[in-house]
């Protein structure tokens, strides 16, 4: 009796397609041709548009941008576990979530050309925008869902941050209100490894985030984050679970980001050529096209053509962002209160006095 | 309209039960809210009224809570937010600053953020270290939010219910000294009180007191005191500490010529900082002598021993008074 | 391989001496008879301690008190296994840590009559001021164990906190962080399962605090809290690991409070009496008082005698405590910074003035 | 005294390297100081020459750099703690004002905090949202903490060292933009300039512009505009924004009569309006026309595309300082 075994928590890692595109028969989701097809074009969208925008980046075109290369498969595997009346409260680096979310592209360059209004969504879809104090966000994903289940919504909210973003106060408050009050919230972390320079074995002696779910009485899994099918399924269960108010979940998916940290940042300051070598056999997007090919589903000139299709969509994107003009200096004034008090409504006319 | 005599405190808790039971968008959540009633009872009934859905007790968690609060606004909810007391915003500062001033803002339109931040305020009642701050000023300074502080029952009560009702995030301050210290007839039912217009509280011609909350009343023996000398003292409470009621502050000082600023919080960089400012700037020829402010000091708010001597009393306005008016 | 088990976290509680006063023989850390006497007394004198201001408070002549009856041992338990050279960083129930390592009585009355100076350690004890904002000092027990670790010392610093402390943010930065620096640090919670009128159970959804060391790498126990011998072995051993440099301890030290959370509660309003008798069979003095008398060490004279002479020690302290006269009131600005820079200056003047 | 040419932020760098190696008491902690040298590079090297005792990359969590540092502090250390980017700072508020500000004061001075918590501060570089603040009122209103902005890097190597040499907390706050933006000669080795003294750029007789950080070079551009028309424009940098050295700022407008302040936070309850205040209440007779304040507007820095019509530029200070002069 003394000495006596008060908690045994066990934590699991999924893995379903290795990284020579073999799925494992026995977790096989049984997904249709046309769902993996449809996984292998969101992440090659999301992998080009993160190259567009690097490029546009290094011709004064875009402003700072952080990259998702190497994290296709951890974020199209969630955005497409979505149903289309789910929020999406995302950090910084989730443009592939937006994207396969039905968030316009030429939106999320707008925002990251600088200018707020690429935040707002369109009707029908409710993502947060960006939120760059890391960790923060966590929170809003339990009030968002706690919302949803006080008004009696089957949808659920999907909350993101970086292994980074695990270290804040807010990651632990936030996972600890979702234990105490269960709402349909799943919380997924992109464990790539590195906040900015800092190794994921230096911000926490933990040896996994998945769990740090037991601290809080929540289901946690870890996935392999560069394997589509993984994140789809671990994704598709946890949000299934949310819907039918059994409460939230904690999702470590085990990634790399390949580029650097953003625009400003020089990855090789502090990574080695090695490590990224290995991640880069581990390639979310080839890993799928190999196992497409090995079905018949795809080859080459599959991939070139839609390549090239993407790419022109992406053009029309890059289009549509620059085409807007810039808002008139006096926007800045209006959309911090819901009526214009008296004090903006002076500093507005000083505005506009200043840009005579 | 009908009338009930309540405290402070009951007028607080009366506008969220109507607001409650008039909207079901509103929620309570916070520290002991629930069973308890809230540390200083402005909750009391609230959670057996309306259910553990509408009224919830929170983890000890500050920054969850308003971050909370944050996703359900987002989601359509009106949260009103208790921090138990506004010592402990700071570990919601981030959440404050950094989401619930800036959501509007930042998603241009898309997602308001009707929140109201509760907290009992300010000294007077020899609480433990950090339960007697002052940090309007901070929330004055940081943009998109609005700062309410009410000295009435009365007021409390149709402030509360403005805020509540309000599009944008309200921090509402709540003197924990005046919770109790006064009963008055206040409006049963739906009534509300617009935000950003001051109150007169007494008039005069020779010289203005802006004030708020726990110093309206030090203010007010003040202005009586040096009145016995002939003069007349114009005493206005702010009520909303911002966007505040500058027409009234500059009406009153263009006629006067001379204001003495009165509040708790420490002087440097705080709200008083301000008026003097904006009343220098627009009404520079008509001043008489400085504005003058009476204040706390800049230490930390002292533990009970010394609290009376920090906090601004009859006796430092009448002499600041005495000074405006000799000038 | 795919669904594999990435994490097995065990965790334990201890508990040596029963609510009957029995100690199980395999745990007996056999102790001798002096040292069980002298946590009796140390006990005693922190209830009566307590007693005492609880009616000094009722008398007008204390501020607000939180009492720390029923905790006794969790607190007497850590404080006998420190060493003088040993950082304490209190929470504000530590009362009894205080007065068993070496704090004057005098002191914890002062301060919490409303005087700043109760707040100064003794010279060559170190002791941080009571913490008021919950879970804050977790922080500081990590930066004063890392200085302690810089500069070579073979000494600890324990940091105090309770259940409802758990849930901010700052415990989980300051466990993350002590995983990953490895202080010589100590965290103990008393988790006398209620943060005023929230239950444990509604604070956090984890079957257990200790159980979050798990999630920082760190190791952590359950104690019996009302248990002297468990709470006084798991301190003792976390202290010898953290000065040997093998880094920090979670101790959860499941206990009770007795009273009202402070003089402000009524503690009726939100839990049942029948809790209360149920802990009160638990109480951490009778069960050693108990074990003492089974071994002959002690009885009801002893008792009486001793009682009589702690009561006229804690006169003394109150008659100190209340013969130091209030500070002057320009005492308020001395100490905010080194040197009175001129707006203080300036407003000691006023304050002076003032008092005139 | 042999110098060397650097920019800002490598006197910064400098000054953390001399003072490492001086006095073993001073350690470096935040996010990304280590091998990366700092998002900025005001680390560079330093890890690698005093080790990784002594300059510590942390997990990324402000509250805990701040509450590590003041355990460091009360423990007998020197730290600074580096905050990423001001906007950062929020989640460390409640260490910073709770805690660093306050543990001297509450101790009756036992355990001092000698810390120094530096942050990358302002706009003028076109980054994402929240990183380019300018918190600087809210630390002046917080008793406890002095606060410093360097404009040069001489300033910012003398002040810098002073700051970590203090045994009181400093919050220094680096202007980015003004990071790389000029090279000068800085003294070698151990060099301070002391705390609570203004620098006048340049001396004038017909106005006085009281700025600080960034906004000191539009400041001196609007008076050689304005100068053209035969006025003296005096341009003080306050570069310790408190306490502040009233004693200069009082010296030039008793001459002058004339202030304008610059700033780049949001005007209102900025530290434009302390100076304002202080002003008119010891100088009410001297001043010719109202203290004029151009500053950003009250609203979150706006995202790139708006951030140059957002930050004051030598056009809005002219028509303050012409205002002014025409009043
Ligand atoms: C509260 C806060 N502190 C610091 C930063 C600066 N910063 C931006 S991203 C980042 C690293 C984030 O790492 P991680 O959470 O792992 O996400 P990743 O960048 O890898 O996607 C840091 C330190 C910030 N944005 N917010
Ligand atoms: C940050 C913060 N929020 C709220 C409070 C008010 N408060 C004081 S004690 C307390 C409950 C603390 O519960 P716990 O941590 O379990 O310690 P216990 O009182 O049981 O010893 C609360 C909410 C506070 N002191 N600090
Ligand atoms: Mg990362
Ligand atoms: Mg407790």
């Amino acid at each position: 009796m003394p000495r006596t075994v008060i908690h045994t928590g066990v934590t699991e890692r999924l893995e379903i397609l290795d990284k020579d595109g073999r799925i494992d028969p026995e977790l096989d989701p049984g997904l249709a041709p046309e769902i993996l097809l449809g996984f292998h074009r969101a992440m090659l969208q999301a992998r080009l548009f993160d190259d567009k925008a690097l490029k546009l980046q290094r011709q004064g075109r875009m402003g700072t941008w952080a990259s998702l290369e190497g994290q296709e498969a951890a974020q199209v595997g969630v955005a497409s576990a979505l149903a289309p009346e789910d929020w999406v409260i995302p950090s910084f680096r989730e443009h592939g979530v937006l994207l396969a979310f039905g968030i316009p592209g030429a939106d999320v360059y707008r925002y990251w050309r600088g200018d707020e209004r690429g935040a707002i969504p369109p009707e029908g879809r409710n993502v947060l925008p960006p939120s760059v104090p890391v960790g923060s966000q966590l929170l809003h994903g339990v009030g968002v869902g706690l919302a949803l289940k006080l008004q009696g919504r089957r949808a659920a909210a999907v909350a993101f941050a970086g292994d980074g973003g695990t270290s804040q106060g807010d990651f632990h408050e936030a996972l600890n209100f979702a234990g105490v009050f269960s709402p349909p919230t799943v919380f997924v972390i992109q464990n790539n490894h590195w906040a900015i320079s800092l190794p994921f074995r230096k911000q926490t002696a933990s040896a996994s985030i998945a769990q740090k779910a037991h601290a809080y009485g929540i289901p946690g899994i870890q996935v392999d984050g560069n394997d589509i099918l993984a994140v789809h399924v671990a994704a598709r269960d946890a949000l299934a679970r949310a819907r039918a108010g059994e409460g939230p979940t904690l999702i470590e998916a085990h990634t790399y980001r390949f580029g650097n940290h953003t625009t400003s940042d020089e990855a090789t300051r502090y990574r080695s050529p090695e490590e990224l070598a290995w991640w880069r056999e581990r390639d979310p997007l080839l890993r799928l096209r190999r196992h497409l090919e090995a079905r018949g589903l795809w080859d080459s000139t599959h991939e070139e053509s839609l390549v090239a299709e993407l790419r022109a969509g992406i053009e029309d994107m890059v289009e549509a962002a620059e085409a807007l003009p810039p808002p008139p200096p006096t926007e800045m004034v209006e959309w911090t209160y819901a009526q214009l008090p008296w004090h903006l409504a002076e500093q507005r006319a000083e505005i506009e006095e200043a840009a005579r | 309209m009908s009338t009930r005599k309540m405290t402070m405190v009951q007028a607080v808790r009366d506008a969220m039960a109507v607001e409650l039971a008039r909207d079901p968008r509103v929620v309570v959540l916070g520290e002991d809210v629930g069973a308890n009633g809230g540390v200083f009872r402005a909750t009391e009934g609230l959670q057996a009224e309306f259910g553990e859905t509408r009224v919830l007790d929170t983890p000890l968690a500050e920054s969850a809570i308003v971050g909370t609060a944050v996703g359900l606004a987002a989601a359509g909810m009106r949260p009103i937010a208790e921090i138990q007391f506004s010592g402990f915003l700071y570990p919601a500062m981030n959440q404050i600053a950094a989401h619930v001033a800036r959501m509007r803002n930042r998603s241009r339109g898309r997602y308001p953020m009707p929140i109201v931040i509760r907290t009992p305020s300010a000294g007077g009642i020899r609480p433990p270290e950090h339960h007697s701050e002052s940090y309007e000023a901070l929330f004055v300074h940081t943009p998109g939010l609005k700062v309410v502080m009410p000295a009435t029952p009365t007021d409390a009560k149709g402030l509360l219910a403005s805020a509540i009702r309000d599009d944008d995030p309200v921090v509402f301050l709540e003197p924990t000294a005046l919770y109790r210290a006064t009963r008055e007839d206040v409006p049963e039912g739906e009534f509300t009180l617009p935000l950003g217009k001051a109150r007169t509280v007494r008039e005069g011609r020779d010289a203005t007191i802006v004030t708020w909350g726990t110093t309206v009343k030090p203010a007010l023996e003040a202005a009586r005191e040096v009145e016995a000398g002939g003069v007349q003292i114009e005493v206005i409470d702010l009520r909303t500490l911002w966007p505040f009621d500058l027409e009234a502050v500059l009406e009153s000082v263009g006629r006067t010529g001379r204001l003495v600023v009165v509040h708790e919080a420490p002087r440097t960089a705080g709200l008083g900082a301000e008026l003097a400012a904006l009343v220098q700037e627009r009404a520079l020829l008509r001043l008489l002598a400085p504005v003058e402010r009476v204040t706390g000091y800049d230490v930390p708010f002292p533990y009970p021993m010394l609290e009376k001597h920090y906090i601004p009393d009859r006796g430092r306005v009448v002499r600041a008074l005495r000074k405006t008016l000799e000038f």
